[in-house]
C-alpha cells in the first residue's frame, strides 16, 4: 500500500483525527470573532483619531457625567462570548479529549517512551500485555530497558521513531519519558501532550484518514530538540494487522535510536 | 549618609506606620511566601511518595526540642530588649540583646552538632529526598538565623552612638519582628521535619 | 515634613511596656512545644498526627504573631497585607498539592526509606552531558 | 538601616554639592540618579537581548548558512564554520528570554520609570529607603553581568529556555550560574518593591489621597505588590533547583532516569511539574509586572495629549487592582498540556477568562478617553496610541491560548511567541519608548528631537509588526517553537520563508533604533530647552527640570485629581495638581 504525507502548507494542517474538527471549530470561531472585534474596534479608533484631532480654537470636551456601564459594555459582550465558549465548548470538549479514555479492551494500546532525542514505541504484541521495563537494562540495543526474561515481553514489538495506528479504532497511548520532558505533538491529529519523566500519561487519538503523519517534539528537550521526529503510519485495520504480524518473528531486533553524532 | 537624610523617616501621615515598620512587614510578607513555597514543595513531595520516614526515627527529637526552647526564649529576650529600649534603659537593652544573640549562637551550635552527626552517619542532601528536604529547609532557616544575628549585633553595637536617635527604637522593633518570624518558621519546621 | 522634624528632635520620653503578658505567652509556648513532642509519640493514624501537629504549630505561631509581633491592635494595612498573603499561600498550597494528589495514579511514587549508616557516601551523580560533538 | 540623622532638606541640598563624583553618579542614593542608571542599564540589556535574537533569526531564516561577518567571531566550538550550532541556538534563546524579561523590561518599567517618577509624582523628596534603593541597583547590575558572563564560562550560558524546566535544567550545563543570577535579581526586585510600596503608602504629599494618585503610580503600586508576593516562590524554587544541581538532591527529579543511556544516580522522589507550578506562580504575575506600568505610562500620555481627564479613572484603577489579584490564580493556563491533572485545567480556564475582563475594561477606558479630546499627535502620543491596537492584538490572540481546547494545538507553536511578543514588545516596550520621549524633558531639561522621534516611531511600528505578525501564520501551521532547525519537520517547511520576513524585519528594526539612540544622547546636551513642554498637570512637573537634589524646593500640597485638563472657565487648558484653589 502506498501511503503519503498530507500536503502541509500555510494554515491548519489536514484534520485527520476524530476530535481534530472540534479543535479546528474553536480555533476558527475564535479567530473570526477576533477579526470582527478588531476591525470594528479599529474603525472606531480611527474615527476618534480623525474626529478629535487638535484644531485651533476647539477645546477638548470634558465629560460631565461618567457612566461606568458604558465603559464596561464591550466587556459584557466579551464576557457573554467567553462564558458561551467555556460552557458549551471548552469544558465539554476538553473533558472528551483529555479526561475520558477509550476502554483498553477496545483500543489499540501502546507505550510511547520518549528520550533524548527519539520516540520509542512499545507494542504489547498478541498477548496484549506490556513486558516489564527497568532503567538498569537500558542499553543502545534496548532503548526502553525491556526485560526480555518477562514472559509478557516475549512478543513485544519495540520500534523507534515509527508509530503504527489502525483506522476506525482509538489508539490509547501511554506517554512516558526516560530523561527530560518531551511533548508529543502530531499536528494533523491536533494532539499534544507533554511526556513527563516519572509519569505515565494516557492520551488517545482515533485517526480518520490513512496516510503518513508527522510526530514532533513540542517541548524544549535539549540540543536535538528539532531533530526529534517520528513517523506515524495510519493503516486500514487489515494492513495494520498484517504489519503487526510481520513484526512478531523478530522481536529482539529493536530499532536503534537515531544516531545524532554523540 | 547626609544625602540620604532627605528622606525623613517619619510616621506616615497616610498609613500611621513608620517607614521601617511598614518596610519590615512588607519584607516579612515576602518571606511568608518564600517559606510557604518551601513547605508546599515539602508537602507535594512527601504526599507524593508512597512512604516517608517518620522524622523521629531519623532525626534527633530532643535536640530539635531544645532548639525550639532556645529560639522561643530568644524571642522573649528580644521583646524584653525592645521593652527596655522603650523604657530608655540602655544597660537593660544591651543585656537582653546580648542574651538574644547568645541564644541565637546556641541554636546554631546545636544545629551544627545535629548536622555533624548526620554527616558522620553518611547522611547527605543527596542521600535521599527526605534528607534533601531536611538539609535545605533547616539550612535556609539557619541562614535566616545568621541574618538575624548580623542585624541584632549591628543594633547592639549601634546602641551607644544612636541611643538618642528617635528612629532607634523603631529599628529594634523591626529587628524584633524579623526575629519572631524566624521563630515562627522554626515552630512549623519542628513538627514538619522532626515529629510527623 | 516640618512637623515631623520637630517631633524627631523632641527628647524621647521613656515608655513603660508591661512585660507580664509576654511571660504568660512564653509559658504557653513552652507547654505547647512539650505537647507537640508528646503527641508525636502516640501511634495515631498519620493524618491525625499531622493534623494535630500542624494545629499546635499554628496556635503557637499565632501566639507569637499576636503578642510578640504586636499584631493585636496593629494597623488595618498590615492585616490587609497578611490577609492577601494568606490567600495566596492558600492557593500556593492548594493547587500543587491537589495536582500532585490527583496525579498519583499517573505517577510511579517511590518509597523514601532511610537506611542506617551507609558504608560510604554515594558517588556524585554523573549529570553533565557528554562532551558536545 | 536608613538615614542616620534628620534635618531639613535645604541643608542637604547644600550638602550635596560636596559629594564626590562616585557618590553622586555611581554609588548614588538619589532616586533620580538611580532611576537613570536603571534606565540606561535596562535599555542596554534590551539591546543585548535584541542582538541575541538577531543572531538566532539568522539561523531561522537561513539555516545551515554561516552567519555573515559575525560568524568568524563566534566560538568555533559553538559555531563551527560560523554556522550556529543547536547548543548556541538554545543558549541564545534562553538568554534572550531571561535578559528581556528579568534584566530588561522589569528593571525598565519598575526600576527606571518607577524610581524616577514615583517619588516625583507623589511629591516626596526621595524614596523611603534611599540606600536600599542603591542596593537594589547594585544587586541588579552584577547579577546581569553574571548572567552575561555565563556565555564565556565553561559550560556556556543556560540553554533550557527562560522557563528552565527540570529535569532538562538539572542536567544541562550552564544552569547553575543562571540560577545564582536569578536569585540575586529576585532579591534586588524584592528590595525595590518594598521600597516602592513604603514610599507610595507613606510619603505622599499633603492632599494627595489615593484617589488623586496618577494612574502610573497606581500601576507601579500594583506591580510592586506582584513582585513582592510572586517573586519569593521563584526564589525558593530556584534555590531548590540550585540544590538539585549543586547538592544533588532530587526535588524535581523522579526516580529511574536514564540520560543518554546512563542511569542517573539521583535518588528520585521529586516531581518535575512542581517546578512548573512554582515557576508560573511567579511568571504569570510577572507578565502583569511587564504590562501594568507601561499601561500607566500610556494613561499619563493619553490624558496629557487629549487635554481631557481620563475616562473612567476609577474603573482603570479598580481593573488594575483586579488584574493584580487575579494574576495569582491563573498561572496554570501555561500548563494545560504539561501533564497537570486535567480537571484542574477547567479551573484555570475560568480564571483566565475572568482576568480578561478587567484588561478589556482598561483598554476600553483608554479608547473612550480619546473621545471629545483635542488630540495632539506628539511623538510620545504616537507611541501611546500605537500601544492600544498592538496590545489589543496581543490580548485577543491570548484568547485561543487561554481556552484549553484550542491551546492543545497552539501551545508551544510560534503562535505563542507571536502572542506574548505582541503584548510585551509592541505593548510594553512601545509604551516605554513613548515614556522616554514624554519624560525626557523632566530628566534632562531638554526635549528630544521630534522628527527623529517620528522616524523612530513609524519604523519601529512597521518593523515590529513585520517581525511578529508572521508568527501567527506559522503557529497556525503548527510551526514548533524553540526549534534550532526549522527544516527538519515537514510541517514546518512551508512556513519557513516567513522566518525570512521576520528576520529581515528584525534587522531593519535594529536600524530604526539608531535614530533613537542618537536622539537620546544628542538631545541630552543639545536638545531644545524645556521645563514643562507638555503642559502636564501631575506633580513631577511641579519641580524644576531636571529636579534638584531633594526634588521640590518646597514640598507641594495637592488640591485636586491628576488630570484636570480643559476645566471650563480656567485661563489655561490645564491646572496643575498643586495649584492652589484660587487659581
Amino acid at each position: 500500500m502506498n501511503l503519503n504525507y498530507p500536503k502541509y502548507g500555510w494554515g491548519l494542517p489536514v484534520a485527520a483525527s476524530t476530535y481534530a474538527r472540534d479543535i479546528d471549530f474553536g480555533i476558527r470561531l475564535i479567530h473570526y470573532a477576533m477579526f470582527a472585534i478588531f476591525i470594528l474596534w479599529g474603525i472606531f479608533f480611527t474615527y476618534l483619531l480623525i474626529r478629535y484631532r487638535r484644531r485651533d480654537g476647539v477645546p477638548a470636551e470634558r465629560e460631565h457625567e461618567h457612566h461606568p456601564i458604558k465603559s464596561l459594555m464591550p466587556d459584557l459582550i466579551v464576557m457573554v462570548f467567553e462564558i458561551g465558549l467555556i460552557a458549551f465548548y471548552a469544558i465539554p470538549v476538553w473533558s472528551r479529549i483529555k479526561q475520558t479514555f477509550p476502554d483498553p479492551k477496545d483500543a489499540n494500546e501502546i507505550n510511547v517512551i520518549a528520550e533524548q532525542f527519539a520516540w520509542n514505541v512499545q507494542y504489547p504484541g498478541p498477548d496484549g500485555k506490556f513486558g516489564k521495563r527497568s532503567p538498569d537494562l537500558v542499553h543502545f540495543s534496548n532503548p526502553i530497558g525491556l526485560d526480555r526474561s518477562d514472559p509478557a515481553a516475549k512478543d513485544d514489538v519495540v520500534l523507534a521513531n515509527e508509530i503504527h495506528m489502525p483506522l476506525g479504532k482509538p489508539t490509547l497511548i501511554h506517554l512516558m519519558s526516560k530523561d527530560v520532558i518531551h511533548s508529543f505533538f502530531i499536528p494533523s491529529f491536533r494532539i499534544k501532550q507533554d511526556a513527563v519523566p516519572g509519569m505515565d500519561i494516557p492520551v488517545w487519538v482515533q485517526p480518520t484518514r490513512p496516510g503518513l503523519y508527522e510526530l514532533s517534539c513540542a517541548q524544549l528537550c535539549g540540543f536535538g530538540h528539532s531533530l526529534m521526529r517520528a513517523e506515524v503510519v495510519v493503516q486500514t485495520p487489515a494492513d495494520y494487522a498484517a504489519w503487526l504480524k510481520s513484526q512478531e518473528p523478530a522481536p529482539a531486533a529493536a530499532a536503534q535510536p537515531q544516531n545524532l553524532g554523540f | 549618609m547626609s544625602s540620604s537624610a532627605v528622606a525623613v523617616n517619619y510616621p506616615g501621615e497616610h498609613s500611621g506606620l513608620t517607614n521601617a515598620k511598614l518596610g519590615i512587614w512588607l519584607f516579612l510578607a515576602s518571606e511568608v511566601m518564600l517559606f510557604a513555597t518551601l513547605f508546599t514543595s515539602y508537602l507535594v513531595i512527601r504526599l507524593g511518595s508512597s512512604s516517608w520516614p517518620r522524622g523521629w526515627e531519623v532525626l534527633n527529637v530532643p535536640l530539635g526540642t531544645i532548639n525550639t526552647f532556645v529560639l522561643i526564649t530568644s524571642s522573649v529576650t528580644i521583646i524584653l530588649a525592645y521593652a527596655k529600649c522603650m523604657a530608655r534603659d540602655k544597660a537593660g537593652f544591651k543585656t537582653y540583646m546580648a542574651l538574644t544573640l547568645a541564644l541565637a549562637f546556641v541554636f546554631l551550635g546545636i544545629k551544627s552538632v545535629e548536622w555533624g552527626t548526620k554527616f558522620r552517619a553518611h547522611h547527605f542532601p543527596s542521600t535521599n529526598i527526605f534528607f534533601g528536604v531536611y538539609f535545605v529547609l533547616t539550612g535556609l532557616h539557619a541562614l535566616h538565623v545568621i541574618g538575624g544575628i548580623i542585624l541584632n549585633s549591628v543594633l547592639l553595637f549601634m546602641a551607644d552612638k544612636h541611643w538618642d536617635d528617635p528612629l532607634f527604637a523603631g529599628r529594634v522593633e523591626a529587628a524584633g519582628l524579623y526575629w519572631h518570624f524566624v521563630d515562627i518558621v522554626w515552630i512549623f519546621l519542628l513538627p514538619a521535619l522532626y515529629l510527623l | 515634613m516640618t512637623t515631623a522634624t520637630a517631633q524627631a528632635r523632641s527628647p524621647i520620653a521613656p515608655q513603660h511596656v508591661d512585660v507580664k503578658p509576654y511571660m504568660y505567652v512564653f509559658a504557653g509556648l513552652l507547654c505547647l512545644t512539650v505537647a507537640t513532642v508528646l503527641v508525636s509519640y502516640f501511634d495515631w493514624s498519620p493524618w491525625l498526627t499531622i493534623f494535630i501537629g500542624l494545629a499546635i504549630a499554628t496556635v503557637k505561631a499565632s501566639l507569637v504573631a499576636t503578642f510578640f509581633m504586636h499584631l493585636k491592635g496593629e494597623r488595618v494595612i498590615i492585616y490587609g497585607l497578611l490577609g492577601l498573603c494568606a490567600v495566596f499561600v492558600a492557593v500556593l498550597f492548594a493547587i500543587p498539592i491537589t495536582d500532585s494528589q490527583a496525579n498519583m495514579g499517573r505517577r510511579q511514587p517511590i518509597a523514601v526509606v532511610v537506611e542506617e549508616a551507609k558504608p560510604a557516601a554515594p558517588a556524585l551523580p554523573a549529570k553533565a552531558l557528554p562532551a558536545t560533538p | 538601616m536608613a538615614n542616620q540623622h534628620v534635618s531639613d532638606p535645604t541643608e542637604h541640598a547644600h550638602a550635596s554639592h560636596e559629594l564626590s563624583f562616585w557618590r553622586k553618579y555611581v554609588f548614588s542614593v538619589d532616586h533620580k540618579v538611580i532611576g537613570l542608571q536603571y534606565c540606561i542599564t535596562a535599555w542596554i540589556f534590551l539591546l543585548i537581548g535584541f542582538s541575541l535574537m538577531m543572531l538566532m533569526r539568522w539561523q531561522l531564516a537561513f539555516p545551515y548558512q554561516p552567519v555573515p561577518f559575525l560568524g568568524r567571531f563566534l566560538s568555533p566550538h559553538l559555531a563551527p564554520n560560523g554556522v550556529i550550532s543547536a547548543e548556541l541556538y538554545n543558549q541564545l534563546g534562553a538568554m534572550h528570554g531571561t535578559i528581556m524579561v528579568f534584566l530588561g523590561i522589569v528593571p525598565l518599567a519598575v526600576g527606571a520609570f518607577g524610581n524616577y517618577l514615583v517619588p516625583l509624582q507623589i511629591g516626596a523628596p526621595d524614596m523611603a529607603f534611599p540606600r536600599l534603593n542603591m542596593m537594589s541597583y547594585w544587586l541588579y547590575l552584577p547579577a546581569g553581568l553574571l548572567m552575561l558572563a555565563s556565555f564565556f564560562l565553561p559550560g556556556g550560558a543556560a540553554q533550557s529556555g527562560w522557563t528552565s524546566y527540570p529535569p532538562l535544567a538539572d542536567i544541562n550545563p550552564g544552569q547553575t550560574v543562571w540560577l545564582l543570577a536569578m536569585v540575586i535579581i529576585i532579591t534586588s526586585s524584592l528590595l525595590g518593591s518594598i521600597n516602592f510600596l513604603v514610599t507610595t503608602l507613606n510619603m505622599r504629599a499633603k492632599g494627595l489621597t489615593l484617589s488623586r494618585l496618577p494612574v502610573f503610580v497606581w500601576s507601579e503600586m500594583v506591580a510592586s505588590v506582584l513582585l513582592l508576593l510572586a517573586f519569593p516562590p521563584l526564589e525558593a524554587a530556584s534555590i531548590l533547583q540550585l540544590a538539585d544541581r549543586v547538592l544533588h538532591t532530587s526535588f524535581y527529579i523522579p526516580a529511574g532516569l536514564v540520560v543518554l543511556g546512563v542511569p542517573s544516580t539521583a535518588t528520585g522522589g521529586g516531581q518535575p511539574i512542581l517546578w512548573q507550578h512554582l515557576f508560573w506562580f511567579l511568571a504569570h504575575p510577572e507578565v502583569y509586572v511587564l504590562v501594568l506600568p507601561p499601561m500607566g505610562i500610556v494613561a499619563e500620555i493619553i490624558a496629557n495629549n487629549t487635554r481631557k481627564p481620563l475616562h473612567g479613572y476609577k474603573t482603570i484603577v479598580a481593573s488594575m487592582i483586579a488584574i493584580g489579584f487575579m494574576s495569582f490564580i491563573v498561572w496554570a493556563h501555561h500548563m494545560f498540556i504539561s501533564g497537570m491533572a486535567p480537571a484542574l485545567s477547567n479551573f484555570f480556564l475560568v480564571t483566565t477568562m475572568i482576568i480578561s475582563v478587567p484588561s478589556v475594561a482598561i483598554l476600553t477606558c483608554f479608547i473612550y478617553s480619546l473621545k471629545g479630546g483635542s488630540i495632539r499627535f506628539t511623538t510620545p502620543m504616537l507611541f501611546a496610541l500605537a500601544f492600544l491596537p498592538m496590545f489589543g492584538i496581543g490580548g485577543l490572540t491570548g484568547l485561543p491560548l487561554g481556552i484549553s481546547v484550542t491551546d492543545i494545538y497552539l501551545h508551544d507553536t510560534y503562535y505563542v511567541i507571536g502572542h506574548f511578543h505582541y503584548v510585551v514588545v509592541t505593548g510594553s516596550i512601545v509604551a516605554m519608548m513613548g515614556g522616554v520621549y514624554h519624560w525626557f524633558p523632566k530628566w534632562f531639561g531638554r526635549k528630544m528631537n521630534d522628527t527623529l522621534g517620528k522616524v523612530h516611531f513609524w519604523g519601529t511600528l512597521l518593523c515590529m509588526n513585520g517581525v511578529f505578525f508572521p508568527m501567527f501564520i506559522q503557529g497556525m501551521a503548527g510551526q514548533d517553537r524553540r526549534y534550532w532547525d526549522p527544516m527538519t519537520q515537514l510541517h514546518n517547511v512551508p512556513t519557513q520563508p516567513l522566518h525570512v520576513v521576520s528576520s529581515i524585519s528584525a534587522w531593519t528594526l535594529f536600524l530604526f533604533q539608531l535614530p533613537f539612540i542618537y536622539n537620546f544622547f544628542h538631545s541630552m546636551f543639545h536638545g531644545e530647552k524645556a521645563d514643562n513642554p507638555w503642559e502636564a498637570t501631575t506633580l513631577e512637573w511641579a519641580c524644576p527640570s531636571p529636579p534638584p537634589h531633594g526634588n521640590f524646593v518646597k514640598i507641594p500640597r495637592v488640591y485636586r485629581g491628576p488630570y484636570e485638563y480643559s476645566v471650563p472657565g480656567a485661563k489655561t487648558d490645564w491646572i496643575a495638581q498643586d495649584a492652589p484653589e484660587a487659581a
